[in-house]
């Protein structure tokens, strides 16, 4: 018990933490690199409530694949660390309210949050005992079935993604040499040589 | 003769007037060839369809029935049924001159914009064809939405009439006279939209049988108020009138004084007083004083103005001013007597725009002191702004005259304060109008380029004539005009007092009614 | 007869006026004085039918205005009044227009000229036969109009302009004045045709209104409105500005307009309404006060002006005031007898100073006059008689009409006729003086023109002398044959109902009654011939005293030659704050503060807001999010806080 | 749970949309030369097809476990997008050809926004919500930066981007927050948990926050700040497109929450949309008063009418959404009409987007002139043209239901409105011509001239769309 | 183990807490940043990280497995969204030789 409260604690204090060091930092590589530990920290804190399976998937899909493509573009776009301008301090300080109110707030809301009674009654999903069924089984279960739209609509999301970076990004540089294995293959003499006879004195013109 | 005019009076004959110009501006829409063919074309188009118009729209004062304060030559279709809101056309004794003084001044218009327009002669008159449609329309409009439609239309031709065809500050006056009017007149709809929330519909004569609660009745009154003193245009939201009339060609000045400025009374007459009586009670001290201002007040600025046109605007106001202290006087003289006046002063300060509009083709400038000694070479034209001036000074035998005595009689009977005051506009509205006449028409002719001027060619002739003649009859046989709106005045006057009855409206309950008990 | 001695001037007018160009000078003199000369032919059948006959008739012509239970027609009334005046008018307009060949001849626009006398006419006649208030009010418009139009005759002349200005806006002033009783009458009766008026006047005796906030004796009121009018039309104090200017106007136009016909409007006016006016004495003694009060202030004027039109026109001032005055002590008749004479007399004497002016190169200044008797002895002569007349010598018209005026407001005994009667004397003792003062200055003496001018001075033509004889001819014996039927025995026949006062105070009964003393019914006569003493005097005998009077009293002087200061003064208190106000009203609160604070103000504000949104919008992303989140956080904070 | 093949019926135009895309992307790939234009044709065609399915489809059905529905709302609310979509796609395959900028996957783009929006309007369910609102932003955000080698594109390429993805974030956080309370996501479920009595703060939070993604969707303010600088920098039928599909689908979308499963919670919600409606009708109008660009102009233009619409929100009601659906009916046409316009903007076969180029437009293209004073009266809500019957109708639904305040404010800012509307209509008629345009091709031609008639022809007989809303609003409130 | 084993003395509102935390710090990364796009981006995924611990910590105090179907669609989302966010700063990146949040602003007013 006590275990699980101090990992908890332990998740959710470097979480933060980290989390303030990915806006703080002013090198973009350490940001991203601290973004990869809140990850694994947000992680931990899925594993003690019991979702195992979102808890690898964030690891492998966050940590794997955004947060390296992250690091590959701050690294391809060769970003300066930067100074801080003139008037942020002042800025800051406004921001700073803002966000603090916001967040009395929202803890404000959560601090007398009580689940409400009927709120059981009208889940769509029950998740399964975890003996008779495991989490991934049953996210599994569930996402091919009755999630079977959401689960094609996120397929298009993906498909309009990769269409969208591609759009974006492709370029066909007409000055870039590309091998083209068709052209060499199909390559003769005569089109790329000629025989020139060549007058003495003359020069080739 | 008869068989013709029972063919015509047969057809939707308000719906032929009304969309009649409208054919003709559809038709001008698709005249194509070279430029001066076009301009040609569409003058005559303009000027055979606004005078078929104009004949057509006689044959409703034939047909008209005088004996009755019922609408007649009534027509319905659906159009908004959600809301049952219809296209309801019917007129009555109060708005069917209205229509005849608009279709008149419409040739008229067309004629005097004859030479003085030269570019864009064809959007040009495409635009006075849609105002005309927009003007006959509101006047007919029997259903609130659809008078609102014709009412608002309106705006857009003459937007661009003042704006491309103007001069001067035009598009400083074309935004202000846009902005101000679409102001009033939002609050207008919204009026009109709480009435249909309360009543459930918007057709006028049933409108006109509803019960609102004094409460209610004083908002909607002060919605519409916004928009028609605008129109009207009454003090201290006047300001518009002047620049728009300044910087307009003359048929827009024309139109603008002669119909547009019509509409904010009729609004009353339609709208405030039979709809609201007891906030029309209510506020008519308001309406007294702020009239009184405008006659007083503007009469005044009248006297110091150098430009001819800025100086007519303003005896416009003054001149509304006796309307619409008439229509609020609410009996049966002073409505009548505002109703005249406000046909009158259609005709006479659309004349004196003529009047002004002819010098102008010739000098191109307004300037008061850049004229002078006119009579000498131009007697025609003293004659014609000489018949003209005298009518907007009210001299009895014109037309200036019958609408501004009655409506001072029957003010009089009503409140002895306001009609002291607003017969004070009297004396003012002479001293302008003969300083006016002095500057421009007296004089020794010194000036080589006002030598130079040419007196009325035979087309100004023809524009001048009829008015001359409408001028004249209606000082001094006004009586058909005054037989028409007899019985539809007389029902909306015993209404109204009906009605006040009924509410056990007193003195007292007017705005400030102690003060005014105790002055009266 | 009746419907031709009113519309042919019209006719007149309108040929004239609209093809007068067409015709050329010479038909438009024909034609008008033709048909102005038939309707002053057609009104004597007419005058003997009614006034003499008392076949008192109304021709109706068509309704005019009806609005409920307004209504006012076209109507030609003939009663003895309305006789009088017709006849009067047509015959002293006839005579003026025939004239007015000769005068005019040499004038560039001798139709228009001649047009607008048919159409003076005709709209006097409209005014005098009207048989409601309103179109009783056309007429006075119309005339008023053409008064206008003829005082600025001469349009390229600015003194001409400005005088015809000042004339209509003066007369409007009294309309004003005027409306304002016809509304009150309409009040009262329901009506406000005179038939109608009349017979229910006794209902309305001691009704007490409450007009203006003031709770009062309602005909009173009602006729100081109405009386007001008559003030402004018959130049009475301080509405009498306009009059001695429109002399600006031709000649002719002084004699018809300004001095026979149109200014005795007012007269008619109270006459005409008598029988109300006779329920109102408070009213009564305004006018009789007002009417004294001209007259005594007019002649004093009258002393010291120097231009021989102007001098005229201040007597006119005067004379009316003893109209006014008669009628105000209920000696209506007197009143308009003296109206009667005076158009005669008094066109007269324009039209002789016509004659002198035309003599003397349009000359009008009696300083540079003198000496020209001799050489136009027909001018002189009628301006002799018109001078008798005016000066009320008997047996010339003015004695009976004046002597009976005079003696009607000792006759009223009330306080205010005295005051009449003390003013009027010394008025008639004025008038004597100014009046000789005149024909001295310009027909005797050295002449004091120069020599060029004196070698013109030539008398008029014929066309003009004649008129001049026949204008004599009633100067001298329209009072002798008026006396009776007018104010004398015959008078109840004669007036019929047209006029009526009540019996207890008509004066003129009790003037009848009770012969006056003898030093009274002479003392006019007697301070007239001290008048005329004093100005043989100053003028012929010692014709240096004047000038030392002017060094004695310089202030009285000077007071008198600028008009009691009444231009200045109007001009202070009206003309020019006019002027100022409006220009306050139109830069300072039009374009000041309605302009500047509504449309203008708001564009004005709608363009900064817009300027500050659009700084708002700043292109950066971090203050875009800043806005989602500020907005964002607002609207929890309004559900957070406004739960707790 | 048993499948069958039926109840994919429902979601059948939707389907065929996806397949047609994908289909369209490879024929896009597979051929040799440049096939855009043939795929914006075959674009449109497909939108077409799926515009006879939606109408030809099933009046009311809920399928895939209730994370889908059909009824007459969403067919209409579908038809509209499609039309919108289907316009602009017109106009996007004219200006490509001459802009130089094609590429294939643009009409597949706006297919998938298109489809995007589609499942955003058929969404039963705050997941579906999400995904909907996903396909159809991702795709907007490539489409905003599409003009890849402009900086203005790629600028609002990034700002759609960043704060879109903020403003789904706090979306996100909504609907997780309302999923906690309720225990549902399902809009069914959320209904039935609302009416439950007092709601908790936290389902208030949570909707507040969901308010606020999808008021960002639609630009009201204070969410707004990207639509002026996206439409500006956006390229032109790209912006015509984001004017009329995504904020048409957003706010169909916005009805159906509110008024479905957060129903029972209007007393709260309605505070909040009547703000943002003020908020947006005051903005919109003041700060347009001094744009200077067309297209800058017109967002501020889309923020204004946005608020316009949401008075219809407010109101609640079945003649509230009948309001609101027959003003995105006109302004879809009014927008289009005037982004017709903005695309025939040509001198010598470059586009320009300053309001001074149009300057005497009358005198060089009368007929040019015409389309767009008519459009921009209609816009400002003049008489006798469709702009006005749109405020009408919004405005009586908002009076019938007591809002008195918020229409006067409403009819005020109008007039506001109105002087930039004008303001256009005296550049194109009162002053002095600039360079003339080239000759607007035929398909902005038709298209601005059908969009103008339409103005006229609404007005006069405005009864059959009328009617249409009206079904589709009764249909709303019934399912 | 179980949710409520694992939670004793952890309630709900713990987690919700902390994610409100991270949530915040997203959202400070937003508009407190002036640095560079890529960390603006890292900040969206902060927030969405936020969103995802909601719904996890929803899901398995309610017993409900909707919320960790929903966090996965997020995840997917929030990939594709990372994707396109990446490409579209590449491209920008290639315009304007930076991708410092203050030079993102040639449009405005």
């Amino acid at each position: 018990m006590i275990i699980a409260t101090l990992a908890f604690y332990l998740f959710a204090i470097v979480a933060v933490i980290s989390a303030l060091n990915v806006i703080f930092q002013r090198n973009p590589v350490h940001s991203v690199l601290w973004l990869i530990l809140t990850f694994f920290n947000a992680a931990g804190l899925f594993v003690l409530l019991g979702a195992e399976f979102v808890a690898m998937i964030l690891v492998v899909v966050y940590v794997g694949a955004v947060a390296v493509l992250f690091l590959f573009v701050v690294m391809m776009l060769d970003i300066n660390i930067t100074v801080i301008r003139e008037g942020f301090l002042k800025y800051l300080w406004v921001g700073a309210t803002i966000g603090v109110i916001l967040l009395a707030e929202l803890a404000v809301v959560f601090g007398g949050w009580v689940m409400s009674p009927d709120a059981q009654k009208l889940r769509t999903a029950p998740a399964p005992a975890p003996d008779a069924l495991s989490n991934t089984e049953a996210l599994g279960s569930l996402l091919y079935t009755n999630y079977a739209y959401l689960f094609q609509a996120a397929g298009l999301v993906l498909l309009v993604a990769m269409v969208g970076a591609i759009v974006l990004t492709l370029r066909r540089r007409p000055g870039v040499r590309k091998q083209n294995i068709h052209d060499q293959v199909n390559r003769r003499v005569q089109d790329t040589l000629e025989i020139v006879k060549v007058e003495t004195g003359k020069g080739v013109s | 003769m008869t068989a013709l005019s029972n063919f015509i009076t047969g057809l939707p004959i308000l719906s032929v007037i009304t969309f009649l110009p409208l054919v003709g501006a559809l038709f001008l829409l698709f005249v194509r060839g070279e430029a001066e063919v076009v301009a040609r074309q569409a003058r005559f188009v303009a000027l055979w369809t606004t005078l078929l118009t104009f004949v057509i729209s006689l044959f409703i004062w034939i047909g008209f029935e005088p004996g009755t304060a019922d609408f007649q030559f009534v027509e319905r279709l659906d159009w908004l049924p959600q809301y049952r809101i219809g296209y309801h056309m019917g007129v009555d004794g109060i708005s069917m001159l209205f229509v005849i003084l608009s279709t008149f001044l419409m040739p008229i218009c067309i004629l005097a914009s004859w030479e003085a327009i030269e570019k864009q002669v064809r959007e040009y008159m495409i635009s006075f064809l849609i105002l005309e449609t927009m003007m006959v329309g509101m006047f007919c409009a029997l259903d609130m939405v659809l008078f609102y439609v014709f009412f608002e239309g309106v705006l857009i031709p003459m937007f661009l009439i003042i704006g491309v065809w103007g001069g001067g500050r035009r598009v400083y006056s074309a935004f202000k006279f846009f902005l101000y009017t679409l102001t009033g007149s939002v609050l207008l709809l919204v009026a009109m939209l709480a009435m249909y929330f309360q009543v459930g519909t918007t057709d006028i004569p049933s409108l006109m049988q509803a019960d609102f609660s004094r409460d209610m009745q004083y908002w909607l009154w002060l919605g519409m108020f916004a928009s028609f003193a605008v129109k009207v245009p009454m003090w201290p939201v006047h300001t518009w009138l002047p620049d728009a009339h300044v910087d307009a060609p003359t048929a827009g000045s024309v139109i603008l004084a002669g119909v547009l400025l019509k509409m904010g009374g009729y609004g009353f007459l339609r709208f405030s007083l039979p709809m609201l009586p007891e906030a029309s009670e209510y506020f008519a001290p308001l309406v007294y004083t702020l009239s009184i201002i405008a006659i007083i007040y503007t009469s005044l600025v009248a006297l110091v103005q150098s430009d001819m046109k800025k100086l007519i605007a303003y005896s416009s106001v003054a001149h509304m001013g006796y309307v619409t202290v008439g229509v609020f006087a609410a009996n049966q003289q002073a409505i009548e007597g505002a109703i005249f006046q406000m046909l009158s002063h259609g005709v006479v300060s659309g004349a004196l725009f003529l009047c002004v509009g002819v010098v102008y083709d010739r000098l191109h400038t307004r300037e008061i002191d850049r004229y002078g000694g006119l009579a000498n070479n131009m007697p025609k034209y003293a004659f014609a702004f000489m018949v003209f001036m005298l009518a907007s000074v009210g001299l009895p035998g014109t037309a200036g005259f019958v609408g501004e005595f009655l409506v001072l009689t029957g003010v009089f009977q009503v409140n002895t304060w306001v009609a002291l005051f607003a017969a004070s506009g009297v004396i003012l509205g002479a001293t302008y109008m003969l300083f006016l006449y002095r500057r421009v028409v007296y004089g020794e002719l010194t000036k080589a380029d006002v030598k130079e001027m040419l007196d009325l060619d035979r087309r100004e002739i023809a524009i001048f004539a009829p008015i001359i003649v409408v001028v004249m009859w209606m000082g001094v046989y006004p009586l058909p005009f005054l037989d028409v709106m007899s019985e539809s005045v007389q029902a909306l006057v015993s209404n109204y007092q009906a009605d006040l009855k009924a509410s056990g409206a007193t003195e007292v309950t007017r705005l400030g009614g102690q003060l005014l008990a105790f002055l009266r | 007869m009746l419907f031709a001695s009113v519309f042919l001037p019209l006719l007149g007018a309108f040929v004239a006026g609209f093809f007068g160009r067409m015709i050329g000078d010479r038909a438009s003199q024909i034609v008008t004085c033709v048909c102005v000369g038939l309707a002053g032919l057609a009104s004597i059948p007419t005058f003997y039918d009614v006034a003499i006959q008392g076949n008192v008739q109304t021709l109706n012509l068509v309704t005019w205005l009806q609005s409920g239970t307004f209504e006012a027609s076209w109507a030609l009334r003939f009663d003895t009044l309305s006789a009088v005046m017709v006849m009067t008018v047509t015959i002293v307009s006839t005579l003026i227009h025939v004239y007015s060949v000769g005068y005019m001849s040499h004038d560039d626009s001798v139709p228009r000229f001649m047009a607008y006398l048919s159409l003076f006419t005709f709209a006097m006649l409209m005014l005098v036969t009207a048989d409601n208030l309103v179109q009783l009010f056309f007429g006075w418009e119309g005339v008023g109009l053409v008064s206008y139009l003829l005082i600025g005759f001469w349009y390229k002349k600015p003194s001409a302009c400005a005088a015809a200005i000042k004339a209509f806006v003066v007369n409007r002033v009294g309309d004003f004045g005027f409306l304002l009783g016809i509304f009150a009458i309409y009040f009262l009766y329901d009506s406000v045709a005179f038939d109608v008026i009349f017979d229910a006047v006794a209902t309305k005796a001691d009704a007490r209104v409450t007009f203006f906030g003031i709770e009062a004796h309602a005909l009173t009121i009602t006729c100081l409105l109405l009386f007001v009018g008559a003030m402004g039309k018959s130049g009475q104090l301080l509405l009498h500005t306009w009059l001695p200017d429109a002399m600006e106007g031709p000649t002719p136009v002084s004699a018809l307009i300004h001095a026979a016909t149109m200014v005795t409007a007012g007269v008619f006016l109270v006459a005409r309404m008598s029988p109300v006016f006779e329920y109102a004495p408070d009213a009564l003694a305004v006018v009789t006060f007002v009417g004294a009060t001209t007259a005594f202030f007019a002649a004093t004027i009258g002393c010291v002006q120097n231009d021989i039109k102007r001098i005229i026109a201040f007597s006119t001032v005067s004379q009316l005031g003893y109209m006014f005055a008669a009628c105000g002590v209920s000696a209506y008749q007197a009143g308009i007898f003296h109206l009667m004479t005076h158009a005669w007399f008094k066109a007269l004497l324009f039209l002789g100073a016509g004659s002198v002016i035309h003599a003397m190169s349009e000359e009008q200044d009696i300083r540079k006059m003198g000496g020209i008797y001799r050489l136009i002895p027909v001018t002189f002569a009628v301006m002799v008689i018109g001078n008798l007349a005016l000066t009320g010598v008997p047996p010339f018209a003015g004695y009976f009409s004046k002597d009976m005026v005079i003696e009607a407001t000792h006759a009223a005994g009330t306080g205010v006729g005295n005051y009449a009667f003390g003013l009027l004397i010394i008025a008639a003792f004025l008038t004597s003086f100014y009046s000789w003062r005149l024909a001295f200055l310009a027909f005797f003496g050295k002449p004091r023109a120069d020599h060029h001018t004196m070698e013109h001075v030539h008398e008029s033509p014929l066309i003009m002398t004649i008129p001049l004889g026949l204008l004599a001819v009633g100067a001298v014996f329209a009072g002798f044959i008026g006396y009776s039927a007018f104010v004398g025995e015959g008078r109840p026949e004669f007036w019929g109902q047209a006029i009526a006062p009540l019996a207890a105070h008509d004066s003129i009964a009790t003037v009848h009654a009770h012969h006056p003393p003898f030093l009274l019914k002479w003392l006019p006569l007697f301070v007239t011939i001290a008048g005329f003493g004093l100005a043989y005097l100053m003028y012929v005998k010692k014709p240096e005293y004047p000038a030392r009077l002017v060094a004695a009293f310089p202030g009285v002087y000077k007071f008198l030659l600028n008009k009691w200061y009444f231009d200045e003064l109007y001009n202070v208190i009206f003309v020019r704050p006019a002027f100022a106000l409006g220009r306050i009203f139109w830069k300072r609160g039009d374009e000041g503060i309605v302009d500047r604070f509504g449309p203008d103000g708001i564009s004005a504000l709608a363009g900064r807001a817009a300027k500050r949104l659009g700084a708002v919008q700043s292109g950066y992303l971090y203050h875009y999010a800043f806005a989602m989140i500020v907005g964002i956080a607002v609207i929890v904070s309004w559900f957070v806080m406004g739960r707790d | 749970m048993s499948f069958e093949l039926s109840s994919l019926m429902p979601a059948l135009p939707e389907i065929f949309l996806a397949i047609a895309a994908m289909a369209f992307l490879m024929l896009g790939v597979f051929r040799k030369d440049d096939s855009t234009e043939l795929l914006s044709w075959l674009g449109v065609a497909a939108m077409a097809v799926t515009g006879f399915l939606v109408l030809r489809g099933p009046d009311a059905a809920v399928t895939f476990s209730n994370l889908f529905i059909v009824n007459g709302f969403t067919s209409f609310a579908k038809i509209l997008v499609l039309m919108g979509a289907g316009l602009t796609m017109l106009m996007i395959n004219s200006w490509a050809k001459q802009a130089k900028t094609a590429r294939f996957e643009l009409p597949i783009l706006v297919l998938f926004a298109t489809l995007g929006m589609m499942m955003m309007i058929s969404a039963n369910d705050l997941i579906s919500v999400y995904l909907g609102l996903e396909l159809q932003s991702l795709s907007l955000y490539v489409l905003a930066a599409y003009h890849r080698d402009s900086i203005k594109s790629t600028e609002a390429g990034v700002k759609y981007f960043v704060l879109g993805a903020l403003a789904s974030g706090l979306l996100l956080y909504g609907s997780s927050l309302v999923y906690g309370f309720a225990g549902t996501t399902t809009f069914a479920g959320l209904a039935e948990a609302m009416r439950g009595g007092e709601p908790h703060i936290g389902v208030i939070v949570g909707i507040v926050f969901v308010i606020a993604g999808l008021a960002f969707k639609v630009s009201a303010v204070p969410f707004h700040m990207w639509t002026p600088d996206v439409y500006e920098g956006a390229p032109t039928p790209i912006t015509a497109f984001f004017s009329v599909g995504p904020k048409i689908a957003a706010l169909c979308l916005f009805l159906r929450v509110l008024v479905g499963p957060f129903e029972p919670m209007i007393e709260q919600w309605q505070q909040v949309i009547i703000l943002i409606s003020i908020l947006s009708m005051l903005w919109g109008s003041f700060a347009a008063i001094v744009q200077k660009n067309i297209k800058r102009l017109m967002a501020y233009s889309s923020i204004g009418h946005v608020g316009y619409a949401l008075v219809g929100l407010v109101v609640g009601n079945e003649e509230g959404a009948r309001g609101l659906l027959f003003y995105l009916l006109i302004y879809l046409f009014m927008n289009i009409g005037t982004f017709a316009v903005i695309l025939s903007m040509r001198v010598n076969g470059r586009y320009v987007e300053e309001i001074s180029d149009l300057s005497g437009l009358a005198k060089t293209r009368p007929g040019m002139a015409m389309a767009l004073g008519a459009l921009m009266f209609s816009m400002a809500g003049i008489p006798p043209l469709a702009g006005f019957l749109g405020k009408f109708y919004i405005f009586v639904a908002a009076v019938n239901a007591g809002f008195v305040p918020l229409a006067i404010i409403g009819v005020l800012a109008s007039v506001v409105g109105a002087f930039y509307y004008i303001r256009i209509v005296k550049v194109i008629y009162f002053d002095e011509p600039a360079a003339a345009f080239d000759k607007p091709d035929m398909v902005n031609g038709a298209i601005m001239a059908l969009c103008s008639i339409l103005m006229l022809v609404y007005f006069v007989a405005p009864s059959p769309l009328v009617n249409g809303a009206e079904a589709a609003a009764r249909a709303l409130f019934l399912g | 183990m179980s949710p409520e084993t694992a939670t004793v003395g952890v309630g709900l509102s713990h987690y919700l807490t902390v994610s409100a935390i991270l949530f915040t710090i997203g959202i400070f990364g937003i508009f407190l940043n002036r640095k560079n796009l890529i960390v603006i981006m890292m900040s969206i995924e902060l927030m969405l990280l936020a969103v995802n611990i909601n719904l996890v910590a929803f899901s398995s105090f309610l017993n409900d497995l909707v919320g960790q179907v929903f966090t996965m669609l997020v995840l997917t989302v929030a990939a594709a969204e990372a994707a396109i966010g990446l490409a579209i700063v590449v491209v920008f990146y290639r315009n304007r030789r930076s991708i410092e949040v203050e030079d993102i602003n040639t449009m405005k007013g």
